[in-house]
């Protein structure tokens, strides 16, 4: 089972920190959150420093002359330094969204939709989260644009011959995600973003998954537009990021108009704000942007190569342990070295669906369904998948608690 | 275990593993294809109406064992039904999934095994999938025979 | 001064709820927070919600089959019940957006954008807010549709003659403000709502600064959309809502494509799950709508019609305080029967931004700018105003620091 | 009162009360026009240059105390600079404003008085306006010249 005390973190004393996995579950036994891909659990800090916020400084940011307003946008702006500084990008560059999902939405309305005509190409992957997808086919559908699927390797991989014969001169935009939520693979961004811009095509990076599982730097990355989400990285919900290329920033058109993002607004047109803010319009997730602040500096305390070490080791007891259970067949990379935290598998005889209510009564919590990759999901012949994703605060004691309850579930439905 | 027992009732298990009514029908007269977009579950239903009446009906797809043991249990629950009978019988049970109705064993049959599910909501899209799919397959036949006629 | 025993509302037990009402300011004196137009304060219960949410139940919504996942989804949709029942709309025709503005670009994107033609029009009226002008503008520019602004009476009225003379037959939209967050003026919605729709137009009215405030009914005034915000009631950042009616938004193509909007998704294109889902991709701002669910329950228990009752006696006591005060001029209607909570005036010789930063020192926080109506700003002759806006939680104290303030200021800048 | 006193100094409510170099140049070499999105506020700036010197200046538009202040007092600093001189000056004021640099009295000369503007980051792009807008015309001049030659 691989030996806990070689793992990089003391996760046992960081659950501690976790309200939800410090807490003991109505029929005492530990919670054993293995759904971290879908959201993470949030440390109290970052619950504190938003309580703090609403409880000490709250008021529109931007436009107030009182102290108070002032107060709260510098804290709102902190939130923004340390979001860039995670992912070492400028801060002017480092627009907020509502997600992820918005993210990458903002750049296909506002560049896509506007910039794409008829047979343009925008290549994604087989494996790409739904919004990485579908805010493609809807601006393909409104320009002529086509969108192009690179297909995925029986082990999980980015097809890399194949991505290469894509690329070509009508690309206009690939977009691609760095660690797959469904299968873990790590993808090598750094080399695809250089093959698109060998093309004279834009790039963007899904970097939803890797952003709060390991060191990511954007700089060396050198893609157009990067994406992540606050709430998969012991942030709150309701923030997303946009990491942009400044340069790309000042020549596009808006995307959401409104309050905040304008200069000036007169009967015949308008001018827009500076960069970042022309593109957060309205009244922003401030509380929010302070608690991604919180759970930024969190990280940093951790370490994100701390944290990618840890989850090394957790794959490794992990897919020992799954490679137990009788009947498992597991999707994606099996080297911990080319892997994120997330693992999805068949059991034998037994739906996904089942699987995940069964481990619940077990106090096991893992997901079950497409995981909003149903083009990966047709590419691997399922309709679905159980998927069990760990993070910093994932002990080897949890993986033991799901292969045990793995394998009595297969006796359980009485699996042929 | 409490909360699996009664959710897993033996007789649900015991349809998943023996489905009644699997499969499609040849000449049928509306076919529906219906999925759960939360887990991408498929379920394939076909009738065959003679007089008004369900001579026969099958479901196909594939799913979880609350899915495919609901499939099972609609088709011998619903067969031999008038049409507006068996409407009937999927509001009912549509009312008890959502805790909206006691359930009457009379008119399920085994699918009154099924009440457990209320309690999970996520489920109860799995168990509705098929059901539902025999109200949507009935309209689409009325729908036609109405502009064939 | 009026009485405040009059008041409907005992706001000053109320302010109690509000911790940051509460707390003594660091120079002893009580915080006079005049400036809830712009956001709202918090009560305690709002913030414990979502802590609680947090701390006892989060997990992502809708797709997982464990007791977590279920119970964060409970929590989640019991929030857009409640949003639902506050004005009195169907919950399948209420999305959750990020903020107001959103809401409106989402109508602007995705109705707009790919219905409107060259040469249809769209109403606005010059007391809108930017983020009810911007968006309209934005896809006018895409569309070759045409921007037009009803103008404003000198009473600060919206001038409906002019209005039913610019609504005809290439009126596509007509987008109106309830309450006018600048000049508090109470906008006859109904009346125009029906005056659109005589005319084969859609409608959509920013209900932003009227929700928070006063008894709004959705069904009674019949537009086709209707926008508000979190934050300005009582709830949090992050969370904004468009009550649409169901039948557009079955008809509506999607706005933002990702996870949960979709029932299917194929590399050759996609379907669209169930509404409201269909317009909420990716993970919503769950912890959001949650915090937004208690601020519902406690404007219920507040209730909105006392609400009204208490700022129309604010009012009262607001303008006979602000007519003690040399050299002020008021904008908007004098009626307390006919405003709202937000009062825009003007000191002779002292720019609004002194004003505020005076006020500031003797612990009354207003706003002073454009307050994102430029047009309106332009149209009133001004560059900016100073405003001051109450709540359930404004006392007759706060209004008369407000006016002990201004006489003070007026006299320190020594105004001729 | 505290704060107050310390942002709000005689010197600036002095030069808000009487505002010197105010209004527009006949035959300016360079104009810019710019506002403050935050409060509407408008700076307009003319320059006049002889022999790489700013031979007058000017700054028009209405705005808050701290806003006309330093317009008044941006004038009287940059009067009779050569150009990079003057770009120096701005460069030196927009870090005070900044907190990035002790203001240096002989370089700013009254304007000295705006340091305590800095504790006030909203009221810092106030004090800002009409000093960026001179950099901005310089660079005009510089471009519209570099044309014409
Ligand atoms: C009348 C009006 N409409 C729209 C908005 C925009 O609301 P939000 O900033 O929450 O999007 C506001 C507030 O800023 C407002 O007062
Ligand atoms: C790879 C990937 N991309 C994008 C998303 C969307 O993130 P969000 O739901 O926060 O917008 C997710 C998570 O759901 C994801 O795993």
């Amino acid at each position: 089972m691989g030996n806990p005390a070689q793992i990089a973190l003391d996760s046992a004393r960081l659950r501690a920190e976790f309200p939800i996995l410090a807490a003991p579950r109505p029929d005492g036994g530990a919670l054993h959150y293995l759904d971290s891909a879908a959201t993470s659990q949030k440390p109290q800090r970052v619950l504190d420093a938003m309580d703090a916020y609403y409880r000490e400084a709250n008021a529109n940011v931007h436009r107030g002359v009182y102290h108070l307003a002032a107060e709260a946008t510098d804290r709102f702006e902190a939130g923004r330094d340390a979001a860039a500084r995670l992912v070492n990008h400028p801060r002017e560059g480092t627009v907020f969204t509502k997600n992820a999902t918005e993210a990458i939405n903002l750049v296909a309305w506002a560049w896509g939709a506007r910039e794409l005509t008829a047979g343009d190409e925008v290549v994604v992957t087989m494996m790409e989260h739904h919004s990485n997808t579908v805010p493609w086919q809807l601006v393909a559908a409104m320009t002529g644009a086509v969108v192009r699927f690179c297909p995925v390797t029986p082990e999980g991989d980015i097809d890399m011959d194949a991505l290469r014969g894509m690329i070509g001169p009508r690309t206009r935009m690939v977009a691609v995600v760095h660690v797959s939520n469904t299968l873990g693979t790590i993808n090598p961004v750094g080399e695809i973003v250089a093959m698109a811009h060998a093309e004279g095509s834009l790039t963007l990076v899904d970097a939803t998954q890797s952003v709060p599982h390991m060191p990511v730097d954007a700089a060396s990355i050198g893609s157009d537009f990067i994406v992540f989400t606050g709430h998969k990285m012991c942030g709150p919900t309701g923030i997303g990021v946009l990491a942009a290329a400044p340069g790309h920033l000042r020549a596009m058109e808006p995307f959401l108009g409104g309050g905040e993002m304008i200069s000036d607004v007169t009967t015949d047109g308008s001018t827009w704000n500076d960069i970042p803010w022309k593109f957060e319009a309205g009244t922003p997730p401030i509380a929010e942007a302070v608690g991604l602040g919180e759970a930024v500096r969190f990280l940093e305390d951790v370490g994100p190569d701390r944290i990618r070490a840890h989850e090394q080791e957790i794959a490794r007891v992990m897919l020992d342990a799954l490679d137990e259970v009788p009947g498992l067949t597991l999707y994606g990379p099996r080297d911990p070295q080319r892997r994120g935290a997330s693992f999805s598998f068949a059991l034998d005889g037994v739906h996904p669906h089942d699987i995940g209510q069964f481990l619940d009564s077990r106090g096991v919590c893992v997901r079950a369904g497409h995981h909003c990759t149903k083009p990966l999901m047709r590419a691997l012949g399922v309709q679905s998948t159980a998927r069990a994703s760990a993070y910093l605060y994932t002990t080897a004691d949890d993986v033991i608690a799901l292969r045990d309850a793995l394998v009595e579930c297969r006796q359980w439905f009485g699996a042929a | 275990m409490g909360g699996l027992d009664d959710l897993y009732q033996q007789l649900i298990l015991d349809h998943y593993r023996n489905r009644r009514g699997r499969g499609r029908l040849e000449g049928a007269s509306a076919s529906v294809h219906e999925n759960n977009p939360v887990c991408g579950d498929e379920c394939f239903l076909d009738i065959l109406v003679e007089d008004g009446r369900l001579a026969d009906i099958r479901a196909d797809g594939d799913g979880c064992s609350i899915s495919q043991a609901a499939a099972s249990m609609l088709t011998e629950a619903a067969r031999g039904r008038d049409l507006d009978d068996a409407l009937a019988l999927v509001e009912h049970f549509r009312l008890v999934m959502h805790g909206d109705a006691e359930p009457e064993e009379d008119l399920l049959g085994d699918a009154v095994a099924l009440e457990g599910v209320a309690r999970y909501p996520v489920r109860v899209k799995c168990a509705l999938l098929s059901w539902l799919a025999l109200r949507d397959c009935i309209a689409e036949y009325r729908e036609t025979t109405a502009m064939g006629g």
